[in-house]
């Protein structure tokens, strides 16, 4: 994901600001890492460049 | 099942590329009344390959993403294109992860009708929405499209059949102004000679020309005030 | 000249007949299009023979008005319908004669370039729209349609000429949200045979696709806020 | 003309009400009568059952 989407995307469930650690980078791209938010403190994985903002319990739900 | 084992299943099958193709009928006529700007944000609700995307930045979006329930979905779409401008989110429908007030225009093609709540979809769609900001909903599982009925047996996925009525008071319900609604045809799928039928699962060849003639897609456009 | 002299002309001949009959190919897709429901009320500004007003009564409008600068216009209008719910007046698009917030819907079908102000017949347009009214605007004659760029050549009354972009900044400047923009082809006249050109002004078979199957009207959808 | 167009119809110059003086009827039908601005005291003709409601400049001016 590029840097930029921070500036619209927010956590699903309470919709506050997400904060962004970064693991790995290519260029602009951010490949892995994490989001997190800033309210209730739950976390959204990003792997292969792509963040998975669903509500954890359809993240995890296999 | 859920949408996210449905539709990985669906992209492990390569089943974007075949929507992607029978879908760009409706969806390009439809993707040309939006009336975007250069600079705007667009998001498109269930993008499978993403195409809607690619296609809008040609108009000069300054941004696209698409969201999509399926990670393999949103994987699949991440590899055809390398524009970067165009990124892609995984996300569910009923909880969208943006900021209010933060994008232009949201697109959705075949696939509102799997979200599990969709008032509540079009609730948070007023709500991300700039004032000015539209929602295309384009669907072609509803109540008119009686060829549609019998999908919901193909599908694990609890499906929303709405009627016209249905879609225009949902619309103002969550707050959106009804702009517009239309049926837009698909005049482009062939439609063989009388003496093919049945085919595809139309007894006949009036009942193929209804469904995608007549009844193709319907469009709800909303406005948020 | 002056609008009312121009079109009592136009009346006088009887010219009202074969606008109706050429403009309904592309007006009855663009009417389908419009949200209506029971119990709206609905304004056709320019109304010519009435006829988009006979055809939403179909659908269920409560009630019609048709405004025409023509007195003789809308005398011939009148005399096309004997509908209790649709009903004409002579008023002139500058100085719209009725109150804020009390109209549902508006329709215009190549009228709004006679306009003498066209960037105050929007704001009192948008003056007596309801909350999430439309506007829906067709013009045939703009920028893109380069085959009416000769028409202002056959008629006093002088007519503007904006391009897609200028509708939609002008719509925004007068307070409307632009929900939709679209050109609207012209699937149903006929084009004869590339031997038969030159052919209505038209120096070859190419040049009359372009005008209608390609450009056809452009329609620009407003909503109030 | 129907009276009910009386409810949105209004001043093309002022936009004030307008109060209407009927001269001949037919059924519901209005069919010659004035229509007189509340406020800027301007009238308006109906005539064959049709209300000209240009203003008074662009009517007057054959
Ligand atoms: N509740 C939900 N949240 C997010 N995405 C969903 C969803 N339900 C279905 N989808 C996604 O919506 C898509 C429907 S298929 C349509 C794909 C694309 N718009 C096209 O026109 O071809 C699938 O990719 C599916 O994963
Ligand atoms: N400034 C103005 N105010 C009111 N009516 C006007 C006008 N300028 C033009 N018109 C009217 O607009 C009409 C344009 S011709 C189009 C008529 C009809 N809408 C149709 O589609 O066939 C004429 O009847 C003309 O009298």
């Amino acid at each position: 994901m590029k840097e930029s989407l921070m500036e619209i995307v927010c956590c699903p469930m309470d919709k506050h600001d997400l904060e962004l650690d970064v693991d790995e980078r290519d260029d602009g791209e951010i490949i892995s890492g994490t989001l997190t938010c800033t309210d209730c403190g739950e976390s959204y994985p990003i792997e292969d460049g792509i963040p998975n903002l669903l509500p954890p319990d359809m993240r995890d739900d296999d | 099942m859920s949408v996210r084992e449905e539709f990985d299943a669906w992209a492990a099958e390569g089943r974007e590329q075949g929507m992607e193709e029978r879908h760009w009928h409706t969806a390009r006529p439809i993707l040309a009344r939006i009336p975007v700007e250069d600079g705007d944000t667009v998001l498109d609700l269930g993008t499978g390959s993403g195409y809607a995307l690619r296609a809008l930045r040609e108009r000069g979006i300054d941004a696209g993403y698409g969201l999509d329930g399926s990670p393999e979905m949103a994987r699949k779409a991440a590899g055809y294109t390398d524009d970067d401008a165009v990124g892609f989110l995984v996300g569910d429908f009923d909880h969208l992860p943006f900021a209010d007030d933060s994008v232009d225009h949201v697109f959705s093609m075949e696939a509102f009708y799997y979200a599990n709540d969709p008032d509540r979809v079009l609730s948070e769609i007023r709500r991300i929405l700039r004032p000015g900001g539209t929602f295309y909903c384009a669907v072609n599982y509803y109540e008119e499209n009686v060829a549609s009925h019998d999908w919901q047996a193909n599908i694990e996925v609890e499906m929303t059949r709405w009627n016209r009525e249905q879609y225009r008071e949902a619309f103002r319900e969550a707050g959106l102004h009804v702009a517009e609604q239309d049926t837009v045809p698909d005049r482009e799928i062939e439609i063989p000679e009388a003496s093919a039928f049945p085919h595809e699962g139309f007894a006949d060849r009036g009942a193929m020309v209804e469904r995608y003639r007549t009844w193709g897609t319907l469009l709800t456009v909303g406005v948020a005030p």
